[in-house]
Order: C-alpha cells, then structure tokens, then sequence
C-alpha cells in the first residue's frame, strides 16, 4: 500500500507534538486526532487527548467553555487551526474575504482562535488546499494575529503550518514561516509557485520524512480503527474501512 | 417557578424583540420549539449563539426573524457553510457582532455571577475586536499590569434550549451538556422542550440532582418528543446528517429556502 | 492523569509550604488524610478554606501546619466556636486574611477561567476590604462606571478533598457537591480520597458523568473509607456531633487539643 | 399553650417577608426558615425557599457559589443576618471584639455578608440577645456597611432587625433604626435601657401584634413537624417534639 497524502500529513503532525502533556482537538479534525492517537498507541498512555465528538475521548465535564479556561490556564498544549486565508505572519482568517463589511465571501466564524491563539503553547496550523488564495500575504480579516507587540501577554501562537505540498515552520522572532521539508513527491518549485507569503527555506529543503514501518502499522491498524469509529467518512477514503453506525 | 405547558404557549413567552440565546449543536437544541416560533412570525429577535450554531440560527435568519445577531460561528463544519447566513451578512442585511467563543463564555459567565463585566485574555491585535466598540481594553490592576479586554455582562431575556426531562416541579436534568447550566444561569429566564415529564422529583436524587436545573431559573416547559430533530440530541439520537445535506443544498437559494420552510415547518410538524 | 495509591504517598504530594485548598464541611472533606498530614508532621501550609471551614481547618492551625490562613469563617456554627483558631487569631500567631464567602469564589473563578483577575461588587466601606491590601477597588469600564473590587486570581498549588468513588482512570466522582469542580479546577493539582474504587469508566456513564472530574485535573487519590468522618459526608454519613461536640470542649485548652490529637490522630488511627 | 418568645420572633418575620418571592435561608437560622415554611403553608406554594441543610429544601446544584450568584443578580429577595454587634447604623461585625489585630474576642468571620448585604433587597436582621453589648453606636468592625456613599452600586440592605424584646425597621435615608412594635410583655424602656445605639420611636410604640390563630395552628402543625425534621433540637425545644434521626 502507498503512503497517503494523509497519512504524510499525520507523520508531520506526529512528529510536532512529540512530548507535550495534553492535545486537544477540535470539531471535524481526523488529521490531527490521527497523529494524537498515534503517539499514544507508540507510548501508551501516550499525552491526554481530548474530543468532544469520541465518546472514550470525551473528558469534558463543564460544558464548551471548559476547553478554554484549560488553555487559558496553560493545561492544553496543543492545539489546531485552519483558516479560509493564513497570512506570512502567522495571521489567520475565519472570516471574511474582501471588506469585512460587505464582503466578497464569508465564512462561519473565529470560533475561539482570538483566544486560544495567545494561550495554547502550540498551534498547529493545517490547511488541506495549498494555493496562492489561501497563503497569502496579508489576510483580509485577522481572527487571530500570528505575533503581538511587546507588553501583550502571549503565551501561545503557530509553530508550523502543514499543507498536502510541504511543513513550515513558524518563527515568532521574525514573525515568518521557514520551509522545512517538502513532501515525497513535490518540489520547492511547486511550493514557491503556490505560496502567496514570503517565506525562508534552507539551501535544499529535506524530503518529509516518511513514518516508520511500526508507526505505520499501528496508523493504518488500531489508530485506523479508532478514527473510523469517529470519522467514518475519513476511515472509509482513506483506508477503505467500512463505515459503523454509532447510533 | 416553572409551569409546564404546551409547545405554542411556552413559546408565547418569547417576545418579539428578546434578546434570544441559544446553545451549540452538541448541547440540546429546541429545533421543534424553533420551527414553532417560525410559524408564529417571531420578529426582530436579538439572536446570541452560545458560543456557535448550525441548523437554529440558520432557520431563523433565514425565516427574517432576526434583527441582530451576535455569535463566533454560524456553519455546518464539514457538511459545509451556512447559506442563508451566508447570504444575509454579504447582502449587509444582518448586523453581526462578530465575536470568538471564550469572549461570549465571558460575557455570560459575567451575567451569571451579577458581574457588570468580565475580561478575557487574547484578542488583541485581532479585527474582532477592532470591530467590537461595545468591548474594552483596560490595564490589569495586578501585575504584570498588561493590557486586557474586558467584556460587558450579557444576561439574555430568555435562553431557550431542549433537554432530556422534567419533573412535575418543574426541575430539568441537564445531563452532560453543562451548557445549558450556563446559559439558563446567565438568561433572565428559560424556556425548555423536554424529551418526557418523570414523576420524581429530580432534587432528590442524588445521582440524578448533580445535573438538575432548578425549577426556579425556569418559566415554561413543554413536552416535545425528538424535539433537537434533525440535530442530536445527547445519546438519545444522532443527527440526521442527510437531512442537513438536503437542506443545505435546497438552501443555496432563497427560493429553494421558501420550499424548505413550507414542507418542514409550515406544512407537515415535525415528528 | 492520576495515580490510585496508599494515603501516605498520596498526601506525600502536599509539600510544606504549599497554598492548599479544602473546601466547607458540606462539600467533603478529607479528614483521614488530613490526620495523616498532621501525624506526618507538614509545616507552614498556606490555607485557603472554599470559603469557611470547621474541624479541618481546626486541626490543621491546632497542630501548627499553618503559617498564613484565607478564610470567610472558621467555627462551628449553631455548636459554637473553633477554639484552636480563636486562640491562635487572638495571640496574634497566625497571620489572617479574612475574606468574604464570594470574593474567594470569585478569586478562585478567576483561577479557573485562567484570567488575572476578577471584579466582585459589594465589600465597599467594608473592613474586610480595609483590610485586604492585595485587592484594588478600580472603575467600572462601563455605565454606570461604579468603584468596583477586583481580586486577584487565585491558583492553589493543591486541593485535598474526599469524594465518593474514583474509577481505574482515575476519575472522580463529585455528586451535588459541586464545589469540588470548582476547586479542583482552579487548583494546580488535586489530591483526592474516596470511599471506594469502582470498575467501570465514569466519563463513560451518562447519568454519572455530568458529576465527574475528569483525572487530568487529579495527582493522586487514595482509598479512605468513611474518610470524611466525623464530618458529615453527602447521603452517605451523618456527622458525628458528639464527637464533635466532646471535640469543642477538649480543646477549650491547648492541654486538652494535645490530648485530642493524641487520642484521635498519633493514637489509634481513625476508621 | 402560652405564645413562646420564638413564635413572636417568627411572627415578626413573617409579616416582614410577605409578598416576596424567594427567600435564602443561611446556616442554623431555624427561626427565619419557620417564617418562611410559614408564609408557604398558608399561601401556597408560596415564596420559593432555598435552604441547604433540608433534603427537601436543597435548590442548589451549582456549589456554594451559587446563592452568591442568584443573589448578585438579584434573584434572591431576603436574607438573614446576625452579628456579633450590631451598629445603630446599621453595620454588622461577625469578626472581632477590639482591635482587629490583637482582638479581646474573636468571631469566625464576615461569611458572604461583605457581599450579601449589598445586594439582597430585604435583609433581616435577627439577634438573640438583646443587651449593650451586641447592639452598639458604633461597631468594632465593619463585616458589612448599613448604609454606603452615593455612587456605591448597592441594591440591598437591612431592612428590620428583630430581638427578643422589639421589631426596630431600619430607615435606609436617615442610616438610623426605628422602633416599630414592642413584643408582649416587654416595654420600650426595657427596650431603651438594653439597647446601646440612639433610635427613632413613636411617641406609643405598639405592641407586636400575635400570629392569627390559622397561621399559628399552621406554624405549630406541618411546619413545625418540618423544622423539628431539619433542626431536631429546636423543634425538641421550641414544640416538644421528639428528635428523628436523618441518618
């Protein structure tokens, strides 16, 4: 069986929350709960990992807000965004394209990015489309900003950013991504070509490294399963596991 | 106290102008109640999504019946985006307060304690606040004396959300979605569908009264089976995911709206 | 997560020196751990009671764990007064904040949301606040734009309190006394003992989890039946008033406290 | 049966809670809780009564913080309060004879009443001992201020405050008690000779009018039964009715 682009994507994220405490995951997030359940299938009992939608995963017992006073509090480590726009200073946007006021297109909302964005240590930011529309310079609307000035208490904010082409680092001195690896099968080329922000890159940019054999086997076992129980239509695509109802 | 009523007069207790709050889709909502407001023509709501919304704050935007709307995120995440939401905030006919989950928590949990106000750390440097005149940034009188948002109490006039039972006394079991606890602390008052009406006094279980909401924070109760339909509803059902994905689709267009609303909630009731 | 272990290593986790959280005597107290704690010897504890105390705040200031004290009250109600903490306030050897009953709600919420701090009305023209250098009173950013109190937040490094059933993960059941969440989540870490373990999942149990703490708030818990004696402890025991009564009259005297402690706490060990 | 000095007491608090809608009841105050087990017998169902110790009684699902709350918000109409002194401005002290710092009697502590008594609209005052010493000019420390500066948020305060011996109403404008009725038996120059702060009366104070024969048979059946069944040793005291064990 070859390598999937999403099971690429899982390694990168595996790789990034490696010895943190506590993953918290959000709604319609199989990358990411992928790779959380991976490191606690190779080290059990592995980080907590809490989401909502599992009922075994499920640790929330306060109602929504619960998730952001832990991470207000500093008990979340990582978490994960996206955003219809991810600006060159880690900026990103949930909300608007064009004026924000009569906008060309909207989408849902910031949900709690303005938040836990300043308060959970690492962000991971993941984006399944890696276009010259959604990497952009400067976003249209900031929901949350990638740096603060001086004197605003920040704790937290991007570490790196993960797309189907290749993983950036975030570096907050600078405010910039920085290419790190480029994934088996595309190029720096196609990564310039694609991206809409300035960004640093090393001299040769490392292929992504792939999972090893025995994380793999896990992934597309017990971890496989495991999703397919909460993602169905993700489990099915990707590794052709038949869907269960959970009624 | 609460009384325990039909659906159309417990929503008679929803005035045209409230400030509305309603709860996300994982913590019980009044979908029955809400298609019965729909047709009782309810006007110039003020609409708070705690914190965000699916399917309820749709209905309602696109049935006209909200004035203003204050949320973090109206959309059905992977199913896809919220059309008549959508198309109200780019044709500029809904007034929105943008605002980001923890800020709304904030500001309930303020209402709910009789605090005048709340703060709330982040946001700074976002165009959500920029865009938030009604929010402030003052100096924490503590060290390190940063610079924090703080966020006026919002006590809604009515919460209005659905939940597993009641009791004669007009006491609710909550169960897991915390949520509600929230929200009917923070509202003046609440109005609540119930799955079924039990003859024990929930209070005086103590396995149950953990997850009770008193009768005291309540005003009207009614019975609607399967009333979230077609959101879930706890472990009770699922949701009915292709429902939403006709709806969605069927919703791309005003009028492919209208049919909605005439077959789901001006035509048959929902069961 | 945490770990099930012997009482001596789970009271191993209160350092000397550590700001500790015990919640009221209707809440559930840990008494067995805290007659350990002194049999152990802990030195200059920083209490906090959540908000008053009877007995265990006794003991503990008695026994001379206790270097500093925040408190709304410590004394026995309708039963009479502390003796130990009455001596100790008027010698002048234990250094006191007196605080009011939801300013140290309001520090601890402030704790848990993770902010800085948090305003609570009322206690203007007090000597409660004349006295509480460490709060500020500041303005209202909003209409009517009052002096208001703020109080700092307050994180203890750990809670110690006793629960009903803890399962092999290491989640506790809470029940009613739903203060215990709110301390354990403010707290650092929590130190917990229970009247037994159960085998079954309780995150898993929908009529039980909406009164369970999750472990990951929890360090250590540790088995002590009847644990919370001679407090009352929910519905499952009454307090044991003669005790206490016998209690009030014993350590009228710094003699008769010595004898006590020897009877009840290096003597035999309570069951 | 001769009226029992309690049962004047819980008549003058009754009258004083008419018409109101929820009542707290604090720790050990089987007194005000008769009044208001009273006031929902004879109307029912009455004023909603929340009381912790009482099974029944127990509306409380949310911690001790949640009295705090509701009464914040002003969902709490009454409450009671007693102190150690009792100023004739109506200040109360639940801490400290002397100076604070090295006090000749101490007390243990102000509770919730900082807060409470801002913010409840009718709070009674009720004390059991009537004498020089408890009701005082001026108080040794202020738990909780009578009166407060103009643009201090405030919506509560004391309303009465009851003794063994009179009903003094507490008039918010002047800062000042005034005497309202004298209980049967008693006299205002008892009333004068006991009390250490300067009060308003009427040139005749008036008696303190009995319960109703229907309240009283109501107080001395189903409520009392109810208050000997949270507080046994009252019920034993004030009705001679048999402690029950709760166990």
């Amino acid at each position: 069986m070859e390598t999937r682009e999403e099971e690429v994507l899982i390694g990168v994220i595996h790789r990034l929350i490696q010895g943190t405490g506590h993953i918290a995951v959000g709604a319609n997030s199989p990358i990411p709960a992928a790779a959380a359940f991976l490191a606690q299938a190779l080290a059990p009992p592995g980080p907590i990992v809490s989401l909502q939608q599992s009922p075994e995963n499920n640790l929330w017992t306060d109602g929504g807000r619960e998730l952001f006073d832990c991470a207000s509090q500093g008990r979340i480590d990582v978490f994960f965004f996206s955003g219809a726009q991810i600006g060159g200073q880690g900026d990103i946007n949930l909300v608007a394209i064009g004026d924000y006021k009569s906008p060309k297109a909207r989408f849902p909302g910031s949900y709690g990015s303005a938040h836990l964005y300043f308060m959970v240590p690492r962000i991971i930011l993941f984006r399944t489309e890696h276009s010259r529309r959604t990497l952009v310079e400067t976003v249209d609307f900031v929901s949350a900003p990638g740096v603060s000035a001086p004197g605003v208490y920040r704790r937290g904010g991007p570490v790196a950013l993960v797309t189907p082409l290749c993983h950036f680092a975030f570096d907050k001195a600078k405010g910039r991504f920085r290419l790190e690896t480029v994934h088996p099968g595309h190029t720096v080329e196609e990564v310039l070509d694609n991206t809409g922000f300035a960004f640093d890159r090393p001299e040769a940019a490392p292929v992504t490294p792939a999972l090893g054999a025995d994380a793999m086997n896990l992934l597309r076992g017990t971890v496989a399963e495991k999703i397919a129980r909460i993602y169905p239509k993700f489990g099915s695509d990707v590794w052709g596991l038949q869907e269960r109802s959970m009624a | 106290m609460a009384r325990i009523c039909d659906l159309d007069e417990a929503i008679a207790g929803i005035e045209d102008g409230a400030l509305l709050a309603i709860p996300a889709d994982y913590a019980g909502n009044a979908m029955t109640a809400t298609r019965a407001l729909i047709r009782r023509g309810v006007k110039e709501l003020r609409l708070l999504t705690v914190p965000t919304s699916t399917l309820q704050a749709e209905l309602l935007i696109g049935a006209g019946c909200v004035a203003a709307l204050e949320t973090s995120a109206v959309g059905f995440g992977e199913l896809g985006s919220a059309p008549r939401f959508t198309a109200a905030v780019k044709a500029g006919t809904l007034p929105i307060k943008d605002a980001t989950c923890p800020a709304i928590h904030a500001a309930l949990r303020a209402g709910e304690m009789g605090n005048p106000f709340g703060p709330i750390r982040g946001l700074i440097g976002s165009d959500v606040l920029a865009n938030r005149p009604d929010w402030r940034v003052i100096q924490n009188p503590f060290p390190p004396h940063d610079p924090i948002v703080v966020v006026p109490a919002i006590r809604p006039d009515v919460a209005l959300f659905h939940a597993a039972m009641a009791d004669r006394a007009g006491n609710v079991w909550i169960g897991r979605r915390r949520d509600l606890f929230h929200i009917a602390h923070a509202s003046m008052r609440s109005i609540v569908t119930v799955e079924r009406i039990v003859e024990d006094n929930l209070l005086q279980d103590e396995t149950l009264a953990p997850a009770t909401l008193p009768s005291f924070y309540l005003d009207r109760i009614a019975v609607a089976p399967r009333g979230a339909w077609p959101l879930k509803f706890g472990s009770e059902y699922e949701e009915d995911t292709q429902h939403i994905l006709a709806y969605i689709r069927q919703a791309a267009t005003e009028e492919g709206f209208r049919r909605y609303l005439d077959e789901h909630v001006f035509g048959l009731v929902a069961a």
